[in-house]
């Protein structure tokens, strides 16, 4: 799917340097919120790559490796050691052994094997697939020609054998909530989804559909003294509004903020000190599909990133909730060149470059967008005068977000506005433009360029870092220069956290991700 | 309250929403689309922004004048075309009886037994945003009960001597329902109208709401009221002129109604309130 | 009795077939597909697995056979497996099935329990000031946006009040009832007041309240003896038809609330795409309404003598 | 005669407020009924005989007001009696039935229960009693099976029995008025003989006073011992039965008597057309100057037109209000 990778760039007002200096406290109950929808989509995580679902997972379950928000990077989290041999394609975990699931049994080898085999099941078609099938021989389970993993093989209880098929990290493919290790024997069993067994340091109450989930603490949580608090309540509150009065309110301790929210507890004292912000690896972008004519045309497409204003827009719109994007790769990503300059404002050559396309009089196109507050709907709203002011005339299509997501991997638009992830690993995030990759995969804008297929290749096949760094760069500039999307801005996120809760961590991949272990609450907590 | 108060508080309220819709350019301080300037987002109401600003530095004014052409055309006009439908199947059900009518009366049954906004949800999702979807998915989902009303009506007048009378005179089917049945089932049919012009403004937000409103940038009330409803807190004057707007014009149409209830159609006080 | 229930039963198969080809073909011409459901808004989905939900969830074929094999299974209660979730819709709806009911009964109680007495006070004085009052109200109830209304209550009694929580169906308690209840009963209230007020004023002047006067009655007595029950005619047949607006409103008051009923689910299965879980839904909610209404007919002949089930 | 009247009615008037004007309906209404006496109102609709009625049993409501004038019951005046007090007057001591047996019952209401209200108004009893006294007085208006008819609702009678149940409720408490507002009007022919016969033995057997209002002298005639006429609000004529179709002396009187069906007098007059009045009743917001039959008088003078006339004494027991009478 993606790579939800990042660096943390912004702090939490003088968050973590507090957590450490107190003693945290057992006991409380810590009240989260879901922000991304009014429900969970299911208790079986392995189905779902959802945002959403991934907050409660990271309570109840656990995956091989964990994020981990510090270093920014996937870190080893059921396995003491990693040896890798074979020429790096094989990995030989050596397993801890005081991990134990939720009704008591310890985990072993057989729980992953099993687990993984399960989301290679061709025939459920979970979504983790795309992880898993970087082990050998699980491409052959999931087209139905094998029944096992080839490539998983168990050395003893505490011994996992793991040969891939190229050398990549695997740290990268099984730190997410979809590649959780189930208990093989529970999970199997039929009603195992209305009360999921998991190795997280919380163990699961009840799940009220369309409501919230109660979890709580895992007394034989593997690691000492943790998890803190006796409860974990995660509400569903997709309704900003109700998130807002809910906050204020005191009956949440998380809320994702929107750029007007944060704006709105910027300005007041006594919401200021809540705000927590992270930069995330998300660029937000116009895409702009070559098939319909002007957009062809290179000068048009710099036009367009000349006309508008992006600044303001991020300044006055965004309310300064994201960074100024100058071209592909966020300023987070290792590649990213710090004196590249973003495509300055100015409609007097947006209109000079439109002429010499032939487009003297401007021209006008549909752009397809969501409701998004960050990068939908009132951004559009916000840029329709700008173009207008260069005689370039745009007709709205809202569509949702679903819609959106469809119309997009089908190339049916003219031109839309769409957030992706970029990070961490910029070869790949680059990746989407090399005329290699099919529109549908993610070269949406069908991009075809020979200098930067060349660049990347090059960066791909070298081992020296600087000389890749380079490459990459090269390739990135070569892009802004190209234009095929508006490049507006890299992420910023925002979540209001009461005072009262501990521990957050800057978690860049998304915010709202949390190893609830590490949370806890103070006495000040109104809640019982 | 007195007969006659609020058909005349209604009705000003009302034509007030009108005369604003139509003199909207001249109203308007600035164009409610192109004259954003994120230079001005959020002013408070102020001598220079009556209304405030919003996030695009729109004058908020001016947008809730233009709003009033967006919002009362889906309130009009889905409303007629409910109308149109309810008294097309329902006098033509009620006149020929028979098979017809059964189909009718199933139908009518049908649209009861689905609540109208969920059936404009689904119709919306279907056809995507935007106003035409708008009328569409408002003006197929609320004719019920027009069409009983018409069909009741058309079934007592035809048992009454007149319309036997101009068939013996050789009237044709379609003249005797336009000149002799049409007009005296008129009262009861405009109260529903207007009454459903109200609901349809309602419907609108509340579609609107829930991310199937009206496609922008365009302002309509609706739009306007369920886009400030994050700033409730932090900016009220998003939300509360488009929701005032919403509200008196919503008020007028069911004042009106009650009113024109009061003199077109007396005898049915308590049918529908 | 029981042959009008079976009657009144059998009537309402061909309606609940017709909703269900209503959805079915509505859906089967949406726009975004199963692909949706897996994506995350965020990113490019793996084409492979899309087209194994495909094949697994049987959309390969024919929009006709679907439907087939949609009544087929419908007919022996399965609603099919959600295509978002993967779980059986009969089992989703269930879940939500009682904080909706809820939801709709608390609102109804509110709306019965303050509009039925104010429109009886009203009435009794035309024109007084409870009267005037009391419509004014009514009609403004009715003429507020839903969501901006459930917005401004929860600002001023959960924030500046602090008395009720804002959101949530929480443990289930009463107290996370009353808002989202009271936002969703302002409007059948309304109309309730109304109603009740229109038909009380018919009543009274009524021959059989005159005779009733005449035996030399209190007006109290006279409300409770002849108004009331002749009332209850009209207030029922509102109540009844207001059922069906009431689950519409759900819709909105639910997700504003943050309340896991049948309305939330809905809406999220349409913007989701899960064509399963939204004719599910709409599907529960007209049987719902026609449960409803068949109850409330059956009232009318426990209130009404003069209506007989031939 | 020993003592008050038993309803003793002074120069009323009954205003109908129009909001901006208000109009008489009635005025200069006197009249009197002794105990067990019956009393006969007569007139075409429209002309207040109704709402004098209404009047006298305290039920007069918006826009219709008494305006002047007095009702003493025994002596005391009605209307300045309490709320209360007025109520266990009426229906206890003054009864009513109304002309429309269809409407004038509870229709959700078993009949029994509605008959029982009184017993439980005015007898101070408990519902079970009341119930057992509401048989017994269904069984009094020569209803067949009482304690099978009192569970049913007024939808499942005919209108005779109806009518019956309402005269069984009217009796209850044995009042000493009792008033009949056209108690017959809507019944059938041979129904209407039944009802009159069973008013008729009861209120004879109990003592009742009768106050009957009807359009149609000759039930009337025949019902009560004496008879006023009314015509546009105003008492034209009083007379006792007995006198009224020997010597009439208002040209409506004689109007009214000219237009009824007589027996025998068909064979000598020929198959002569009934007489009618010519012209229409006037409107109460727009009575004529004068004498207020004189449009439609066929000895209409000048005087008529100007000046109404006063009520002249006619013996002991009659009076007329025409400057012709004869």
């Amino acid at each position: 799917m993606f790579k939800k990778i990042a660096i943390v760039v912004g702090l939490g007002l003088a968050l973590s340097a507090t957590a450490e200096a107190q003693t945290p406290r057992k006991g409380g109950t810590i009240r989260m919120t879901a922000p991304y929808g009014s429900s969970f989509t299911s208790m079986d995580i392995h189905t779902s790559p959802r945002a959403q679902d991934e907050i409660y997972a990271k309570a109840l379950h656990r995956s091989l490796y964990i994020w981990n928000s510090a270093e920014g990077k996937p870190v080893l989290e059921l396995a003491k050691e990693d040896i890798v041999s074979g020429g790096g394609l094989v990995h030989t975990f050596k397993l801890r052994d005081d991990v134990y699931f939720h009704h008591g049994r310890r985990m072993t080898a057989d729980d992953i094997i099993w687990s993984y085999n399960r989301i290679i099941d061709g025939s459920k078609a979970y979504p983790g697939a795309r992880f898993v099938r970087v082990i050998e021989g699980a491409a052959e389970v999931e087209k139905g020609q094998a029944k096992e993993i080839s490539g998983l093989k168990k050395i003893d209880d505490f011994t996992l054998e793991m040969k891939l098929t190229e050398k990549v990290d695997p740290g990268f493919y099984f730190f997410n909530a979809i590649t959780s290790i189930y208990p093989a024997d529970e999970a199997a069993k039929e009603g195992f989804i209305q009360k999921p067994i998991g190795l997280g340091p919380f163990k699961f109450v009840e799940h009220v559909p369309g409501s919230r989930v109660v979890l709580e603490r895992w007394e034989k949580f593997y690691k000492p003294g943790k998890p803190y608090a006796d409860k974990l309540i995660i509400s569903l509150m997709s309704e900003a509004a109700a998130r807002d009065v809910a906050f204020r309110n005191k009956e949440i301790d998380t809320s994702v903020l929107g750029p007007a929210q944060y704006l709105a507890y910027q300005a007041d004292p006594a919401l200021k000190s809540t705000i927590v912000e992270v930069a995330e690896v998300f660029t937000r972008y116009m895409g702009m599909n070559p098939s319909f004519k002007p957009f062809a045309d290179k000068r048009v497409r710099q036009a367009i990133n000349h006309a508008i204003d992006a600044d303001l827009i991020i300044n006055k719109l965004v309310k300064g909730k994201a960074y100024r994007a100058t071209s592909w790769l966020p300023l987070t990503s290792p590649a990213y060149d710090k004196a590249m300059k973003p495509y300055a404002f100015d409609p007097a050559k947006a209109k000079q470059l439109l002429a010499d396309a032939g487009y003297p009089n401007g021209f006008e196109f549909e752009w397809t967008t969501s409701q998004n507050e960050s990068w939908g709907l009132p951004i559009v709203e916000a840029i329709i005068p700008m173009l207008d002011r260069v005689g370039i005339k745009v007709k709205v299509k809202q569509v949702e977000t679903a819609v959106l997501a469809e119309a997009i991997r089908k190339g049916d638009f003219q031109a839309y506005i769409y957030s992706q992830a970029t990070g961490p690993d910029p070869q790949a995030a680059l990746k989407c433009f090399h005329s290699s990759t099919p529109q549908s995969a993610c070269n949406y804008m069908s991009f075809k360029n020979a200098d930067f297929d060349k660049a990347l290749d090059q960066a791909g096949q070298t081992d020296a870092p600087e000389q890749r760094v380079a490459l990459l760069q090269k390739a990135n500039a070569l892009l802004q220069d190209e234009a095929p999307v508006w490049f507006f801005n890299y992420n910023k996120a925002v979540m209001a956290v009461q005072p009262w809760l501990k521990g957050i961590q800057l978690n860049a991949t998304e915010l709202t991700h949390q190893n609830v272990e590490d949370l806890w609450v103070d006495e000040t907590s109104p809640a019982k | 309250m007195k007969l006659g108060t609020s058909l005349i508080i209604g009705g000003l309220l009302f034509t007030l929403a009108i005369v604003v819709g139509l003199l909207a350019p001249w109203l308007a301080h600035t164009d409610p689309v192109m004259d954003a300037n994120l230079m001005n987002a959020e002013e408070p109401p102020s001598w220079m922004w009556w209304f405030g600003t919003d996030a695009q530095g729109r004058d908020i004014y001016s947008r809730v004048v233009y709003g009033a052409r967006i919002s009362l055309t889906v309130g009009i006009v889905s409303q007629l075309v409910n109308s149109v439908i309810g008294v097309t199947l329902g006098l033509s059900a009620g006149y020929f009886g028979g098979w017809w009518d059964d189909i009718v009366n199933g139908l009518t049954n049908l649209m009861l037994a689905i609540p109208s906004l969920i059936f404009a949800l689904a119709i919306m999702a279907v056809l995507g945003p935007g106003l035409t979807s708008l009328l569409i998915a408002l003006g197929l989902t609320n004719w019920s009960f027009t069409c009983r009303i018409a069909r009741a009506s058309t079934l007592s007048l035809k048992s009454q001597g007149y319309v036997q009378a101009a068939r013996v005179l050789g009237y044709g089917d379609l003249r005797i329902m336009i000149t002799q049945l049409l007009p005296n089932m008129l009262g009861p049919i405009i109260v529903i109208g207007t009454l459903g012009m109200g609901s349809a403004v309602l419907a609108e937000a509340s579609l609107s709401f829930l991310g199937l409103g009206i496609r922008p940038p365009y302002p309509s009330w609706g739009s306007m009221l369920s886009e400030a409803r994050d700033q409730i807190t932090t900016a009220p004057w998003l939300s509360v002129f488009p929701g005032l707007a919403i509200f008196l014009t919503v008020l007028g149409l069911n004042l009106l109604g009650d009113g024109l209830r009061d003199i077109l159609d007396p005898q049915s006080r308590s049918r529908r309130t | 009795m029981l042959s009008f229930l079976i009657r009144r039963i059998l009537q309402t198969v061909p309606i609940v077939l017709a909703v269900v080809l209503v959805i079915f073909v509505l859906f089967s011409v949406v726009p975004g597909s199963i692909a949706s459901t897996a994506d995350d808004g965020r990113g490019p989905t793996d084409p492979q697995v899309v087209e194994r939900m495909k094949k697994q969830l049987g959309l390969d074929d024919p929009v006709y056979i679907r439907f087939g094999k949609y009544i087929a299974s419908l007919a022996k209660g399965d609603f099919g497996t959600s295509f978002r979730t993967r779980e059986p819709v009969t089992s989703m709806i269930a879940k939500r099935m009682w904080p909706t009911l809820q939801l709709i009964f608390a609102a109804i109680a509110f709306a019965i329990a303050i509009g039925v007495p104010l429109g009886f006070i009203a009435a009794l004085r035309p024109g007084g000031i409870v009267d005037t009052v009391s419509m004014v109200v009514a009609v403004s109830g009715l003429s507020i946006a839903k969501f901006w209304l459930g917005l401004l209550l929860m600002y001023v009694f959960a924030l500046k009040l602090g008395w009720l929580p804002s959101f949530g169906y929480g443990d289930g308690g009463l107290k996370y009832l009353i808002l989202p209840a009271v936002s969703l009963g302002v409007s059948p209230m309304a109309l309730l007041a109304r109603t009740t007020r229109a038909a009380v004023l018919e009543i009274m002047t009524a021959d059989f309240v005159r005779t009733a006067r005449s035996k030399g009655m209190s007006e109290t007595r006279l409300v409770r003896w002849h108004v009331m029950r002749n009332a209850l005619v009209l207030i029922l047949t509102t109540v009844g038809l207001q059922f069906g607006a009431l689950m519409g409103q759900a819709v909105v008051v639910e997700k504003l609330f943050s309340w896991p009923g049948i309305g939330s689910l809905l809406v999220d299965s349409v913007l989701q795409r899960d064509i399963p879980a939204v004719q599910g839904s709409i599907l529960v909610v007209v049987l719902f309404f026609l449960t409803i209404n068949t109850l409330i007919d059956v009232l009318y002949g426990v209130i009404d003598p003069r209506i007989r089930y031939a | 005669m020993t003592g008050p009247a038993l309803i003793d009615v002074e120069d009323l008037r009954i205003d109908l407020n129009l909001g901006s004007s208000r109009v008489a309906a009635v005025e200069g209404v006197s009249f009197h009924i002794d105990r067990g006496e019956t009393f006969g109102l007569v007139g075409e609709s429209g002309c207040g005989k109704s709402i004098t009625a209404l009047a006298l049993i305290g039920l007069l409501r918006r826009p219709l007001s008494v305006g002047a004038g007095a009702i003493r019951f025994e002596g005391r005046e009605i209307q300045n009696l309490p709320a209360v007090e007025q109520r266990t007057l009426r229906g206890n001591r003054i009864a009513m039935i109304f002309q429309e047996p269809m409407t004038a019952l509870n229709p959700v209401s078993p009949v029994g229960r509605q008959i029982a209200e009184m017993f439980v108004l005015h007898g101070g009893k408990s519902w079970r009693d009341a119930n057992r006294l509401a048989v017994e007085a269904l069984a009094s208006v020569r209803v067949p099976a009482p304690e099978r008819r009192v569970k049913d609702y007024p939808h499942q009678l005919s209108g005779g029995m109806r009518q019956r149940v309402m005269i069984a409720i009217a009796l209850a408490c044995g009042p000493d008025l009792l008033i009949a507002d056209e108690p017959t009007t809507a019944l059938d022919v041979t129904v209407q003989a039944e009802i009159i016969e069973l008013m008729r033995n009861l209120c004879a057997a109990r003592g009742t006073a009768v106050l009957m209002i009807s359009h149609d002298l000759g039930l009337v005639a025949n019902f009560c011992r004496r008879v006023a006429v009314m015509y546009a609000g105003r008492i034209v004529e009083q007379r006792s039965s007995d006198d009224i179709f020997r010597a009439c002396s208002h040209p409506y009187t004689q109007g009214l008597v000219d237009s009824l069906p007589r027996l025998g007098s068909r064979a000598r007059l020929g198959r002569s057309r009934l007489r009618e009045i010519a012209g229409v009743v006037p409107a109460i917001t727009n009575f004529p100057s004068g004498c207020r039959f004189n449009p439609r008088c066929a000895q209409a003078t000048e005087v008529c037109r100007t000046t109404a006339p006063e009520t002249t004494m006619l013996g002991a027991d009659g009076l007329v209000r025409c400057h012709h009478h004869a």
